[in-house]
């Protein structure tokens, strides 16, 4: 029988020469490093799913980790996501730290009932006793042209479930940061990857990113952080994953046109944060609630909510929500018209009552 | 990474080679419905007889099961627990199962396998707080390495899978039994689950105890093939059909599957059957879908009647056993009356502490808001009809 | 091959004496009477799933039906949810118009591909070629002392998904002609049953209901109508479903002590009736939204969300939401901590400043 | 209601009965790679060669295939479709399900079945607008009994069981077939789908085109199983493997399924073996997984080929015979460029038409804001990176 020890010595270290320092690298590079970091400092930390082997992923975000920890650390499974999630869930409850890929948004659907009613509600139905350090990577979302269930912006279903954290980055070093939080959560974790940002670039320090995860480091989680993206303070854009572009570029256009508004990235969609994003919304008095995902009951529905009945008095305007309508994800030759766009947010910002304050 | 090849021909160019995946033309039986040994024929690969020492200690826990039904049956009438499946009839499976494995091996149970996990050495009153409404699950699962009983019909089979596996990445020589139900093998997890048992060659025994009744729905409405033992080959796995109201054939069949994947051998699948004496649970009413003609046909295959007469004939029972097994049944018996009739007390901020390991903000304020209306004395039914 | 026309033949039509005219009957039995109307008016309606045959499911709700229409038209399948709602989908595809039970809430997680992926997107995908005249029933809620998984509120997964129709009756009246509305719907349906509603009881004239849906009947569909409760002037209760009863309970403790709450049952949780709801809010100037289910990106939250988007003006305090915690159901011997009660709703109620009005 | 008992053993009292449901030791060849008829041994239940008019039409539809095939690479590569999946070296395989029914029988193909649609009769312009990504679905699966190509893997399956149901209670004598990959085989689905079929007794044949790969993952990580055939037996009904590019072979081997499905036989399941000449679409690279050797191999394994010998040696294909085939795909390939090349106009607000029967007010209000946008002239590529 194959034990991990064995692997261990087969594996070859100096197999993948690995990135350091002040680097550009695409985001989904930065996942790829989040994960093989953890992977090398824990050597119960998995990543399985379709296709995460050879190929090394889709979008090629476990590209290396088979050849670098082997194929009883990063391995292709039978194509069946509930199968995967379920798999993951023994895993966790034995000891491992599995990391799963759905291939696409809409390929965690058969998974539903295993992350619904067992990975969501494992640590509370045994008080606390099976907690399960499972990350499951969901790329979602659209503006990439792909085909009909590729598209979805599933997150809603996810934030919705009690004892789900759900995280989703939108930028090269929240990718890396976020995916390290979500590997050493105790908690399962629902991790959203924007596809359409996974070939952005930015410039990164990789070691001091890694010196948030070295022993004795006290830099705090991400979890239940949101993000204040740009300063401003005559309305309020909260936004998350792949509508932050949109959100950022829609500020940027306002302010030349002499308005400032504030840009927040949600990022941590459970738990919310609830502390910095009221603030932002009193300090400004008005607020766009910015997502991808069809408007009904989604989590701009929760935003909106929330910040309703704990800033009501000190919003001149309701908060308004710039979403994707209430319909399925169009082909790609519509989906321009889907997407929550700069002219349309700015459109939203303009309905806020300007003239009665 | 943990394939068998020796065994796949994908090429297409091998010969017809799936006979030694293919279950015994009929259930293994080696003690009949009278108690005697079972005649050659139902025998296959020449599974033995166990020693009279392992049945009598089987006998013993066969009777502390049935004891186990009664007493629940009736602390449910009595109003003293939510709900109870019971498993009259259907105790060597879970006996057998439990008796096959080693501490260190994990089982996973159903709803319906209260008897298995209490042989697991759960503690009774952890084993019941579900039953009786207290809390989703009552024991650590660590402590037993014993799954939590699972109601979303087989997906503890996937958990099962995954559990195997890290014992097997790890080095360490468990072995995992899971459990399900007859109806249970419909779902899309019992097919994914064997098939990623199969693939990554991992130490998990299937046991399906065909009760022959899904609720209401009879076998017939849930399969049409030969035996659900047969969908063993379609995952290149062995698959095994047993009596499973014959506790030595149950564990020569289950003792042989558990040993072969422990020895790296792989999954297997062993198909019991056995028949729900009761109704699915107290809430049922068997009566609406079943003859007493038909049930009346199973009570002659008891599985307890049938070793008492084993071991009697065989002059392996003596009055002394079955006093000390009847005193061990009462005590049981006493342990769950005296539990479940003492009442007790639920913290209702416990709704808000294990959701996550640290409550998020949102929880914190919701727990304070219900510990407020606690405090204010306020009245909690007003949304019960 | 046995067809259908053979089946029609061997059928005692008089095998089941029908209710009419002025009968105190079960929510339960509406059910089935609204199923058992529509079938003999109907030769392609069909119902199936897990024990709706002989035994006549878990709650009874389609006792008598295989009785009365034969093994063809209601008949046991095997347990498999997506099997249920994909086969499901398949015959609505070739003319039939099936009726599914998932025999809990928690238990249609196993189809929610099916439903999200197939059943919800048909008719868009096929520019309206193929409509899906399905109906899928799910007992749903709790309040009944059910064990784990047999107690989610699960709306917020149906009413999110673009497609779906989602109704939930609350009143015996309703039972009957929602389902019958659902039932004659040519797109999917998803119909929730508050459980703890099955045995409740009312006085209904049969033959009054039934000419609803006779030829040439006008009636109009509840689809995508909101109903008023109870009539009010000083706040606006809004609730559905297994809540219904709390919140008419809240508003006579309301009265006792001189404050008059309206009542608005949503009851087509999609399509959603904005003007109905907006208008009785503007009426009165105040809001709560109650709902079983966990508040977070929910039904309620979308509620409260579009209320002050539409209301703001006429808000003299936030929309305020009185729903389950965020947390999984809990077990029986706790659910009553966890169910939006009178005390809860009035609580509520009294925060909504009135100091200031 | 609709099952078939003489099959069933769940009383577990007769003897190994599953022999009738095993696929046949090899898969079922009748023409050899080489072009000549195959030996004996390969055959199962003699199975026939069809005849030459039917094996000079399956030979012309192979060649169309081959050539839609080809153009839609080459249009996908120029830019005028969002994506395509090859079926370059299966063709056999869709050309065979075609040409085994009649047009009031249904297909539901996958994705990958491009070949098979347009063999239905589906105007191509409709068949290509979701691959041009123009609309999720361009035909009307009534139009020509033929299932939209399915996406989510092995749900089709389910709905191939619904039709068929439908059909056979109204008393039709419509056949289904239903296509899916040997990945598709692991999903909860496929076991869902054949377990329906069977326990209904409704005339679904299964064909699973296996290519030996999903996407990067070769077979060996998907199922250790003897073969994918060998999966029928768990579930009540025959399992038969044939060699996927042997056009005679899937003809007399998906035919004797079809005929039997029509004749009240129920369900099967078929396995063919083929293999993806290609990368899984145009957005993948098959050489990060796949050696070309391995490719190599099965070039001259070509149904085409192996065909145009088989014809071209027995005398039956004149060169009349080979113009007119090669015209018939050119003309194929011109409609193709033709169509693709042409702009389609696209009206946003078919984004609101046909979500519901009657849009919702809620709907109505959207549609209103993108049409009032786009009379604005507002720009909307603000949301794109
Ligand atoms: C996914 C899912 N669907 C439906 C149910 C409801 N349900 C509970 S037990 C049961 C029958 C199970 O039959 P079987 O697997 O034969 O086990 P048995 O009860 O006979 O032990 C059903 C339908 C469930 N628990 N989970
Ligand atoms: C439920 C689901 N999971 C994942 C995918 C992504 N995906 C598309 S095709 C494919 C491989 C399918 O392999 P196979 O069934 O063998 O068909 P082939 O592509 O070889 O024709 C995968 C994983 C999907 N479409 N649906
Ligand atoms: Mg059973
Ligand atoms: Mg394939």
């Amino acid at each position: 029988m194959t034990t991990m020890a064995h692997k261990a010595q087969a594996e070859t270290p100096a197999a993948e020469a690995e990135l350091s320092g002040v680097q550009t690298i695409t985001f989904a590079k930065a996942l790829t490093l989040a994960m093989s970091d953890a992977m090398a400092a824990d050597a119960a930390v998995l990543v399985f799913g379709e296709d995460v082997g050879t190929l090394g992923g889709v979008f090629r975000v476990t590209d290396g980790l088979t050849r670098r920890f082997g194929e009883d650390r990063c391995f292709d499974t039978p194509l069946a996501e509930s199968g995967i999630v379920g798999m993951a869930t023994g895993m966790a409850i034995n000891g491992m730290k599995p990391i799963v890929e759905m291939q696409f948004d809409a390929f965690a659907y058969p998974a539903f009932e295993q992350i619904t009613s067992h990975v969501a509600k494992m640590g509370n139905r045994t008080r606390g006793r099976v907690r399960l350090p499972l990350v499951i990577r969901i790329p979602y979302a659209g503006g990439i042209g792909g085909v009909e269930h590729h598209c979805d912006s599933s997150e809603a279903y996810y934030v919705h479930t009690p004892g789900l954290t759900v995280l989703t980055p939108s930028t090269v070093t929240d990718a890396y940061i976020m995916l390290r939080d979500a590997i050493a959560s105790p908690d399962p974790v629902v991790f959203m990857e924007p596809k359409k940002l996974y070939f952005s670039k930015d410039t990164v320090d990789l070691d001091a990113l890694r010196a948030r995860y070295a022993a004795g480091s006290t830099a705090p989680s991400t979890i239940g952080r949101a993000a204040i993206a740009r300063e401003g303070t005559d309305a309020t854009l909260i936004a998350y994953g792949p509508s932050m572009a949109a959100a950022l570029a829609a500020a940027e256009t306002a302010a030349a046109e002499g308005r400032s508004l504030q840009v927040i990235d949600v990022r941590s969609l459970v738990p919310y944060d609830d502390e910095t994003i009221s603030a932002a919304v009193r300090s400004t008095g008005r607020a766009v609630v910015i997502a991808e995902a069809p408007g009904f009951a989604s989590m701009a529905a929760e935003i909106a909510a929330r910040i309703q009945e704990r800033c009501f008095h000190s919003l001149a305007a309701p908060v308004l929500r710039v979403t994707g309508f209430d319909i399925p994800y169009p082909a790609p030759r519509l989906e321009k018209h889907y997407l929550p766009g700069v002219d349309r947010i700015l459109d939203a910002v303009d309905e806020l009552q300007w003239e009665e304050s | 990474m943990t394939n068998h090849p020796e065994f796949i021909d994908h090429t297409g160019n091998a010969g017809r080679d799936s006979g030694y995946l293919l279950p015994s033309g009929a259930p293994v039986q080696l003690i009949s419905p009278d108690g005697s040994p079972a005649p050659e024929g139902g025998y296959k690969e020449n599974y033995s007889l166990p020693d009279h020492q392992m049945l009598l200690d089987g006998y013993e826990r066969l009777v502390v099961g049935r004891r186990v039904n009664d007493q629940a049956n009736a602390l449910v009438r009595q109003g003293r627990m939510a709900v109870y499946p019971s498993s009259t009839g259907q105790e060597a499976c879970q006996v057998a199962a439990d008796m096959c494995l080693r501490p260190s091996d994990w089982l996973f149970p159903t709803y319906r396998d209260t008897v298995a996990i209490l042989g697991r050495g759960v503690d009774p009153m952890e084993a019941f707080e579900s039953l009786r409404g207290d809390w989703h699950a009552g024991f650590d699962p660590h402590q037993y390495n014993t799954g939590l009983p699972t109601t979303p019909l087989a997906t503890q089979l996937l958990h099962a899978v995954g559990v195997a596996h890290a014992a097997k990445l790890r080095g360490e020589d468990t072995v995992v039994l899971a459990l399900c139900g007859d109806g249970a093998s419909s779902e899309g997890d019992f097919h994914e689950a064997l098939n990623f048992a199969a693939v990554f060659h991992v130490p998990v025994v299937f046991l399906i105890q065909n009760n022959q009744y899904a609720i209401s729905v009879p076998l017939i409405h849930q399969s049409v093939a030969p035996s659900l033992a047969h969908k063993a080959v379609g995952y290149g796995m062995p698959g095994e059909r047993v009596d499973g109201n014959d506790l030595a054939a149950l564990l020569a069949v289950l003792g042989s599957a558990v040993e072969r994947a422990r020895d790296g051998g792989g999954p297997a699948l062993v198909e019991a059957h056995t028949y729900r004496m009761e109704s699915h649970t107290n809430a049922d009413d068997a009566t609406r879908y079943r003859s007493a003609a038909e049930v009346a046909q199973w009570v002659p295959k008891d599985p307890l009647l049938r070793l008492q007469k084993y071991l009697a004939d065989a002059g392996h029972l003596a009055t002394a056993d079955t006093e000390r097994i009847a005193a061990s049944a009462e005590s049981m018996a006493k342990v769950l009356r005296d539990g479940l009739n003492a009442e007790t007390v639920l913290d209702p901020a416990d709704l808000f502490r294990f959701v996550y390991t640290e409550p998020t903000p949102q929880l914190r304020a919701q727990s304070s808001q219900l510990a407020a209306e606690l405090a204010a004395g306020q009245s909690l039914e007003g949304a019960l009809p």
